[in-house]
């Protein structure tokens, strides 16, 4: 690291239920507001109480992509936590740990700074609630950060419990401050002054982006049931929908929430839901009735770790399959994948649009890993993305309204109830023109070859500006096709492979279905080698891929629950590079 | 639903008259079957109540009695099995103004619709609910539901029933319901009436129709209900709801009319109180991201 | 279930202590959490009971109570969310000589579990039906549940929860459980006897047990408790349905206690009597054929 | 038609609920009871009463491949159905009408023969129920069958409604036999004596022998939830699995059923559900948990046509995506398809050998058009699927079983509750060998790496078994890849196109998940062009196949709601060859 640049990372890893989140939460803020760019990561138990928590920050004088590979600082505040993640520290680095918890440790080549956190919290400050603020304090003054910045976060996560609260924090951030002070030979201040502090950004996560984009897209309903990782989504939108003339309800499981998404689309709302894995199996039903009978909705997918009930505060990118190919017999669907925190932001705006303009359901997949990631972000464009309103008839009679119209665009012009003299009845069951149930084979070809019409539309004219490429293909050595949330450990990977002389390019569609093939097999012909780097463990999009393309990608599927090490991949794509 | 609070059934000018709700699609139930009844049943109620076309959605499920709103002209949902209650659901928070009955079968409504019925019962969401009830599951040709009776014998129970028979209008007094009632539909006057109060009902309205299928159900036929159904006594007290538990507690004999009915807010109010509490002006995105910087 | 028939709680010689039903996985409940008396009267009961751990099976679901079955050294079933019931009900069709025991939390099987909930009242399956009832979803972090308060506010209904709230001893009662009783996680021992007496019940019985959630329900604190619980009155008869449905019918005081019991055939018995009746001497396959030929 | 032998079609065509499809089974179990081939098809609507059924008999005096092109005889009860169908009737063939509904008609090149079916029943029997009884007389009559055939399948019919309504039938039968009389230049017999009468034959469709398939592969629990065209499993499970001490449910819905099978599972007892593509799409979540915590399941999956609702009472293949990916994240399954009615008693009892030996959620696919085909098969063979056990642990101490012991086959022995000192909790969460949830990398990569071996070691060392191979694939022009029900008509396909020059060779796997991909890649390396047939819209079969092999596939995609035609394939086999 260049001495008068700044980008470091600081892992906090403690006991659930201690703070340790709200204490990475805290240090993030107040450093992006000192106008660094931040990026994190966290990662806890399925419990509410006991095991390890782990957070993540990275924090930069320039735009970050990845949560870093190397560890330069490690906050330990429980024995468990030393033990999971010391060897993550990079020689050079420095440990600070709570002396009350985690017993003396000989960190050869490394700094240790014992701090004894417990005790300063309750003897000094008399509240072992503030722990996390004196954790708080040691790190701000041990990375050179002034301790005003801790005060401003600290006033404001402890205003509404009143002025007493407020000052014990103070006294605690300056204990741990002031602490650190006697170990002045590790203290050689990570930050760098930034020149200028950017006001125009967030300190935002991916739920956070999402939920906000959500309600600027015009979300009129929000039906959902609690999961992890998505429940915030919900928990974000709650407080302000009302305010935009919205509903929210949160229903009695899944199968209902879409059910509500559903009538309230029929009826003439722009809605959604989000959940995870187990709640996106149980809408498999009707997310097909929406594709059949023509209904507008969004799905958002936070994809979470593991099978079945699995690892549900981990990440993974496992729930690709499902989200293609979750439907019996076939309907059309959109499949949607950000790539970033302010990805989520805009491309929630385009499922809405989508859903609404074709009819169709969207299922949007982020992860936990982007959902948490909490991190700068240019403050959002209001109006890059225009909306897009339904297409509805003219005013008719009643019984001469072809519902269903066949036309070139498989779109057809929607009533919404409480038009004149359009009723008709939305089905399932296949049906003619006119909604009426039909069941002849050449019915089932006319409807069926519509329906997917909509989804060549949505190809022709937009899939480009769902692409985004990185760096120039034209020879690369390996170009690399991903998606999700991937984007900015790939980015960063490809950067260091090419400082060992590999050029890479990438590609990412943000639109997964339809998938624009063309794009992808141009990209393809220009690179020397596909690599397909996935977090899941059977490289389901690599697979998708070779079935709907004519390319031969490389898969590198690894399931871990965590985000990739853009180290990792970056061996990976020498590996691929020299195959 | 202006219209049904401003104005009262018997002084309603009729305006639309009950075949002026019938579409062009011919049901396709067997001849005989009961839901003929409830079908005429609803039109009447509906132009009794003068009710728009334009502004009534009818939510189905599957099921022989879930073909219905394709043979009146309203708008209409026809979605999967099970699930009218969560459609409606949305479809009147999204737009209170629109009149939404559920209309379908007790296998859709009380076996797999289980989920739901006890939940829009306690949110108490401004709907009207239709049961065609006929202690079958007609359209897979044959068997029992939760509301079969003990021993009932199909080709999926061949030594008969062995499981309880489910009692849903007690389900529903319980769960929060504020309107619960029963119609047969051989008794159009009575249950058109009947649909006509549960749509004016502010709040969840369960009108649960006997209303027999004459193809599969050997048991409960037309004249099983002959000598077995009677009017609810007019010194019942609606708004009693253990009265209302014991009248729903029938064993032999079946009284038809409305058990119950109370008032409570209506979800769709609470949602509207809710939004006025929220009421900003010029809510913008711009200002939400301060919470972000 | 021989064992809880022909011997009688009392006069059973105790061989396993409560102790020996701890497995060696530690609960990783919030310290103070309900939950941990529940788990301490299901060990009592289990041991007053003398019951076999390898021949007793604890079905759960998912949330912070449905962890339980790993606390136990008994067979375990932790399933997925809101499907308890389904599947104790095939492990005890499977081999009705195990002790089959449902345990999770109010979100689980009072919102996405009502599916199954009336149904499994109705067949009247021999289980127990243990509900950590916190009113609220712990797990998820604290969201209303369908037995949450009239406007109780949390990060999902920051205006206070708008929905009315649900009486699953009622709906039990109604829907046809044997045994309906409330339990509260404070009274371990009272606790103990009411879980000792579902077990041994023939048919299906419910054990509603308020177990607070200290971490995010504010508002049914043990402290909000103390005070409010009493226990049944001796004076109430269980066998009678409209008292138990009154005494369910609970506003500010709880009863804590049996409200509900009585017997009739349970679903294992009844398929039973089918396997019975059916019986033929050296079935075959072979013999079947001739239907087809 | 060669004139010394038997094969020919008769198809009706009437009103629903008007008795078509009994008369269709009458029909087609007194020719077989005669010692002729049959194979039949039936397509009727959605609703209970109204529209029109169809049931097409194909009778030969030599195995059956498919229910035929050409239609020699076409029975009309109704105008409709004398509409829909009346072009398939070939040159030469014969109309039989009932006069008292289809107006009169000219058919140049058909012979026509009007009856007045309902004036006949009502005047002369006196009762108009024994219409379809009267055409069953005519048409014996007509192909020159004895009228004792259909004597006695009367009788069988009618016997539990008493003897007199037999009598009125014998008169029916015998008044629409002798009717015929009069037309005697039409009826030159198309039935010629076949040599000897097998007895050792059932005379059978394919839900039926799969529910006897399942009976006799020792099934326990039956839960089921009734929809179209899978009801019929359960039906024919219900009066006969009790005498086997086995148990049946109906349980409220297909979340119920298979929570139920699970259940009843893990307590030991071999236990399926069927259903239809709805159901289906409800049972995702629960078949990933089977998965992921190794619990036995067979899942019948009697597929019908088009999304949603669609077509229920139709035929499709468009589920195979459903069962191969339908699943959040990623456990293992086994997905099975049985290729003839024969084969639907034998691979049922696969799949619950499967699911027990290696703890996982099986897939059988079939469909509408072979769940209710008729056919004559040859007596099963009691025999030929022998039982596999489920491999349970030594007695142990409570506390130290591994229930999940990583071995090298993935098997880990599963006790069952009831056994001694090996009480463990089965979990959907990652757990560790001994079920403990367990959240680490390591730990995840380790078991599911497990898990999926079990698939693997299917594959490597039963695969083999489940491949049917067709004609000589070495330098065939076209080799044809299909699945599910359509191998018999691709087998008479490909001999038409063997008469036109074209040599085709098939390859049916019936395992599909795990594919055989080492012997898939051999055939198609030995045939000139490899067309996949199947039905359904987008060629799922096909895209699945370019994912895990090398192979490149030409799709043949057809979604009609009926089974392929043999012509129509023919069509497509030569017209690949030339391509
Ligand atoms: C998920 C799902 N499961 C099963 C079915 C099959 N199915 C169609 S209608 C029906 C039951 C019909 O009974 P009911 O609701 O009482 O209506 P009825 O035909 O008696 O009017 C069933 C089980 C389905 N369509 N979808
Ligand atoms: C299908 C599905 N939806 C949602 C979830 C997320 N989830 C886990 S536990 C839970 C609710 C927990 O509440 P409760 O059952 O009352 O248990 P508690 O934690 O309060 O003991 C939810 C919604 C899930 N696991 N599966
Ligand atoms: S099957 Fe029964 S419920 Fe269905 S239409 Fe016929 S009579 Fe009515
Ligand atoms: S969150 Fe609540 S329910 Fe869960 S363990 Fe903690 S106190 Fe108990
Ligand atoms: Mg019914
Ligand atoms: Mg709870």
């Amino acid at each position: 690291m260049d001495g008068s640049r700044t980008d470091f990372v600081v892992r906090l890893a403690g006991e659930s239920g201690e703070g340790v989140l709200s204490l990475g939460e805290m240090l993030t803020t107040a450093l992006a507001r000192l106008g660094y760019e931040v990026y994190t990561f966290r990662t806890y138990p399925a419990e509410i109480k006991g095991g390890t928590v782990l957070y993540q920050v990275r924090v930069a004088d320039h735009v970050l992509l990845s949560y870093g590979s190397h560890v330069d600082v490690f906050v330990a505040l429980n024995e468990e936590g030393y033990h999971d993640n010391v060897d993550s520290l990079r020689p050079g680095g420095t440990l600070i740990y709570d002396s009350d918890n985690v017993p003396t440790h000989e960190l050869p080549g490394r700094c240790v700074i014992p701090i004894p956190i417990g005790t300063i919290a309750k003897k000094e400050i008399g509240s072992v609630l503030t722990k996390n603020v004196v954790a708080l304090g040691a790190i701000l003054r041990f990375i050179g950060a002034p301790v005003e910045a801790g005060e401003r976060i600290a006033e404001e996560t402890f205003k509404r419990k009143g002025d007493e609260v407020v000052q014990k924090n103070y006294q605690a951030l300056h204990a741990g401050y002031n602490y650190i002070s006697q170990f002045a030979d590790c203290t050689k201040p990570l930050l760098h002054g930034v020149e200028q502090v950017n006001t125009e950004r967030l300190i935002i996560n991916g739920n956070e982006a999402l939920a906000l984009g959500a309600v600027h897209g015009g979300l009129g309903l929000y039906a959902g049931y609690p999961i992890t990782p998505a429940t915030d989504i919900m928990e974000a939108v709650a407080p302000i929908l009302p305010r935009f003339d919205g509903v929210l309800m949160q229903a009695e499981d899944e199968i209902s929430a879409l059910g509500m998404v559903l009538g309230a689309a029929f009826a003439g709302k722009r809605a959604m839901t989000a959940t995870s894995g187990p709640g996106l199996s149980l809408m498999v039903e009707q997310i097909n009735l929406a594709g059949q009978a023509e209904i507008p909705a969004v799905i958002v997918d936070v994809q979470r770790g593991g099978a079945s009930t699995g690892l549900p505060t981990k990440s993974s990118q496992g729930d690709l399959n499902l989200a293609l190919y979750g439907v019996h017999n076939e309907s059309p669907r959109v499949v949607l994948a950000p790539t970033s925190v302010e990805d989520c932001f805009y491309l929630i705006q385009h499922a809405l649009n989508i859903a609404e303009r074709y009819q169709v359901p969207v299922i949007v997949l982020s992860d936990q890993s982007l959902a948490h990631r909490r991190c700068t972000i240019p403050k959002p464009d209001l109006a890059r993305v225009p909306r897009w309103d339904r297409i509805v008839p003219e005013p008719g009679t009643n019984g001469e309204y072809a519902r269903y119209k066949i036309t070139e665009t498989g779109i057809s012009p929607m009533a919404i109830p409480g038009m004149k003299g359009l009723a008709y009845t939305a089905t399932g069951i296949e049906h003619n023109e006119y909604s009426d149930p039909t069941y002849t084979p050449e019915n089932l070809q006319a409807m069926k070859t519509k329906r997917f019409r909509k989804l060549d539309h949505l190809n022709q004219h937009y899939a480009e500006q769902f692409v985004r490429i990185w760096g120039d293909p034209d020879g690369a050595d390996v170009g690399i096709i991903g998606w999700g949330s991937t984007e900015g450990v790939i980015r960063e990977a490809m950067e260091l492979a090419g400082r060992e002389g590999v050029r890479a390019a990438a590609l990412y569609p943000k639109m997964l279905l339809p998938l624009p093939v063309r794009i992808i097999e141009e990209f393809a012909s220009r690179v020397k080698k596909v690599l397909v780097p996935e977090k899941n463990f059977t490289g389901e999009f690599a697979a998708y891929l070779r079935a709907q393309t004519r390319i031969e990608p490389i898969s590198y599927a690894k399931d871990t629950g965590l985000p990739f090490d853009p180290e990792d991949v970056k061996e990976q794509i020498i590996r691929v590079a020299r195959m | 639903m202006e219209h049904t609070q401003t104005l009262s059934v018997e002084t309603q000018p009729i305006a639309r008259q009950p075949k002026d709700y019938k579409s062009d699609l011919e049901p396709i139930w067997c001849p005989g079957c009961g839901d003929y009844g409830v079908l005429n049943a609803l039109f009447k109620a509906l132009s009794q109540l003068n009710i728009d076309p334009d502004r009534t959605v009818l939510v189905s499920g599957i099921g022989c009695s879930s073909r219905l709103p394709g043979f009146v002209v309203t708008y209409g949902f026809h979605g999967v099995h099970g699930r009218i209650l969560p459609v409606a659901t949305g479809i009147k928070l999204a737009n209170p103004e629109l009149t939404v009955i559920g209309v379908g079968g007790d296998g859709d409504g009380y076996s797999i619709g289980m989920e739901h019925f006890p939940h829009a019962c306690r949110r108490n969401i401004d709907i009207t609910y239709l049961v065609m009830n006929n202690q079958i599951y007609g359209l897979t040709k044959g068997q029992t539901s939760p509301t079969s009776s003990p021993m009932f014998v199909t080709k999926t129970t061949p030594f008969g029933n062995v499981e309880g028979t489910l009692n849903p209008l007690q389900i529903a007094i319980v769960s929060g319901a504020t309107f619960v009632a029963r119609g047969y539909s051989s008794m159009p006057n009575q249950l058109a009436r009947i649909i006509a109060e549960a749509i004016r009902h502010p709040g969840f309205a369960l009108v649960d129709v006997f209303s027999p299928c004459v193809t599969f159900n050997k048991v409960q036929t037309f004249d099983y209900y002959k000598g077995r159904v009677y009017e609810v006594p007019e010194t019942h007290d609606p708004t009693d709801k253990f009265a209302a538990l014991k009248l729903a507690e029938e064993e032999e004999r079946f009284p038809i009319g409305i058990l119950y009915r109370v008032e409570r807010p209506t979800l769709d109010e609470q949602v509207a109180m809710i939004k006025q509490r929220a009421h900003t002006d010029n809510p913008s995105v711009e200002h939400l991201f301060r919470r972000f910087q």
